[in-house]
């Protein structure tokens, strides 16, 4: 019966793609990719990966799928002009490519230390008890250092390309429509999001959960409260824009400390290391949220595209 | 108790798969959202019920509850939100709904 | 106990599989929300089976996850998504 | 067949058909979508092919925790610059792929 889920669960995932990739209408094309999202999710469960599927549900379900709704909401009109003509060299060459690919996994070479053992012996020192938080905010915290810059980057370019056109579409919007239903249906599911984002968080130093899925699961709390009306970035603005560098700023500035106390950089002492991974992973998800809400809030054309 | 188990979580598994035919056969909108709502709510409470006397611990157990109560309050809303989305979309949708459903808006 | 888990999740996945025949049919934007709606409610019952037959009790808090964040989609649709214009260009 | 070699098979038939949309379709949008799914296939071969013949692996799966994170990031602005072209141009396609 395993077997049975997992074929047909591999053949969803393609047959989604396939209806992403090969139906004219664009808006059909999205849906499909939010039913993608959801099997994905699934598919990291039977890969033993429940981080993963943690990440794919939140980000899925919470963000993209809004991020292209949003997006095809202002298109003027959702069907495809006609493909290119020439499609045959192409689709020998993807095929070959497929091909080669799963004939190259049988080939590979074995490797020669087997990290999964590395990470558990060395497993008591990092200061938590979940292998995966361990190696994200331990073993290899320059990827996440690097990663929350890049987040950074992004929702700095974001903001970059909409300077005054937020503003004036803020404006526009002042006298909007609140729905009864939706508003207070928000108003009681917010604190609940709130509370499952701390959880997931918390929860990230024993078992399945950490920064990212946390700061997954606020990003779409504040989505959610933006989408139904709560004007939150009128409120705290300047504050909301300090704390999208507060998660690097403050990484880095624990980093470099340690280098005092005649540490290597990013190393933290080992009596401390579960309070100073609790302490960054807690302004990392505050600041992976904002930035995630930033990049859906300072989408452009809120207002009417263009009539020219 | 495991033939119960059998039986709750078979129901819930039933009641899914009317929906999906619901949702597969009805022949509008307004008449899938009754397909999916009641019917699939329904089908997760069942397979929740059955679930419960194996969870390992009251956490789990609470767990399990209020996913089911989340869903349930979503799913209203959503129902809600795209019904009153389509009859936006086409007033004249309900052509012998129109004097009940006047009142609410 | 697990054989019946198995057999109940993926008979679910079935239906959930059937489920994208509407929204490749249609016919019109509501309906394919509400096809991917339903994904989301029996994703999550896949997950609470897939919890006990795989005795990882930590993927009650991955269904937890879509139960809580199925409805933003289906705001986002409902506020933002406008229908199409007329006349294509 | 594992499930996690069956799953990195299937890994790669998805960036294959991503790749050959992203060819052959010149809608940005469609474009986005295909990137997206590329990437999904990508994170697939990595935890499935680690795990293959092997207990779970942590450290790919901590690689595409990162990924999955900077890949809807990389989405979201990718959107954006997306809309701002729209709204500026009107055009949902690059000037060198307009026949």
């Amino acid at each position: 019966m395993q077997f049975a889920f997992d074929s047909m669960l591999g053949l969803g995932l393609l047959a989604c793609a396939a209806g992403v990739f090969w139906s004219r209408d664009l808006f059909r094309s999205v849906v499909m990719f939010i039913a993608f999202g959801l099997l994905l999710a699934l598919t990291w469960v039977r890969l033993e990966a429940p981080d993963l599927a943690l990440a794919e549900a939140a980000i899925g379900a919470g963000l993209t799928g809004v991020l292209l709704l949003d997006a095809i909401g202002h298109l003027r009109q959702h069907n495809e002009h006609s493909p290119r003509n020439h499609w045959l060299l192409p689709l020998l060459c993807c095929i070959a490519l497929a091909l080669l690919l799963i004939l190259s996994f049988n080939a590979r070479p074995e490797a020669s230390i087997s990290l999964p053992q590395l990470v558990a012996e060395s497993l008591p020192e990092s200061g938590v008890e979940h292998p995966i938080t361990a190696v994200l905010l331990n073993f290899r915290s320059y990827d996440t250092l690097l990663e929350i810059a890049v987040l950074l980057v992004a929702a700095v370019v974001a903001m970059a390309l909409n300077d005054g056109l937020a503003a004036a579409a803020r404006t526009s919007t002042e006298q909007s429509n609140r729905d009864p239903v939706l508003a207070g249906f928000t108003s009681r599911l917010a604190p609940v999001i709130l509370l499952v984002a701390i959880y997931v968080l918390w929860a990230g130093s024993y078992m399945p959960g950490g920064a990212f899925q946390g700061g997954a699961i606020l990003a779409a709390g504040l989505v959610l409260l933006k989408l139904a009306d709560f004007h939150i970035e009128r409120y705290a603005e300047s504050l909301l824009r300090l704390g999208l560098a507060f998660g690097f700023l403050v990484f880095l500035a624990v980093a470099t400390s340690v280098m005092i106390g005649g540490r290597p950089f990013l190393t933290y002492p080992e009596a401390f290391a579960g309070q100073f991974i609790l302490f960054i992973e807690a302004v990392l998800t505050f600041s992976i949220g904002l930035i995630l809400f930033s990049l859906f809030n300072q989408s452009p054309g809120q207002e009417v595209p263009h009539d020219n | 108790m495991i033939y119960l188990q059998y039986l709750l979580v078979g129901a819930g598994c039933l009641f899914f798969i009317v929906g999906t035919l619901g949702l597969l056969r009805f022949p509008d909108t307004f008449t899938r959202i009754h397909a999916i709502t009641k019917a699939d709510n329904l089908g997760l409470g069942l397979l929740m019920l059955g679930l419960l006397p194996s969870t390992e611990s009251l956490p789990q157990a609470l767990k399990l509850i209020l996913i089911w109560l989340l869903v349930l309050a979503a799913s209203a809303t959503a129902s809600y939100l795209i019904a009153h989305y389509v009859k936006a979309q086409s007033p004249d949708a309900l052509p012998h709904a129109d004097t009940t459903s006047e009142e609410q808006d | 106990m697990t054989a019946f888990w198995w057999t109940v999740a993926a008979l679910l996945l079935v239906t959930l599989l059937a489920g994208l025949i509407r929204i490749w049919r249609g016919p019109n934007p509501a309906d394919r929300m509400l096809a991917a709606q339903l994904f989301g409610t029996t994703g999550v019952a896949i997950l609470l089976l897939l919890a006990q037959a795989m005795q990882t009790p930590a993927l009650n808090d991955v269904a937890l996850v879509p139960a809580l964040l199925a409805v933003v989609a289906m705001v986002a649709f409902v506020r933002r998504a406008r229908p199409e214009a007329e006349e294509p260009e | 067949m594992t499930t996690d070699f069956w799953f990195a098979c299937i890994g790669a038939v998805l960036i294959a058909m991503a790749l050959f949309t992203f060819i052959r379709h010149t809608h940005l949008l469609r474009r986005i979508l295909a990137f997206n799914i590329m990437g999904s296939g990508v994170f697939l071969i990595l935890v499935g092919l680690a795990q293959h013949q092997r207990q779970t692996d942590p450290v790919p799966q901590a690689l595409v925790l990162t990924g999955i994170v900077v890949a809807v990031a990389a989405t979201a602005l990718a959107l954006i610059i997306f809309r701002r072209f729209y709204q500026l141009s009107g055009r949902t396609e690059l000037d060198e792929d307009q026949q």
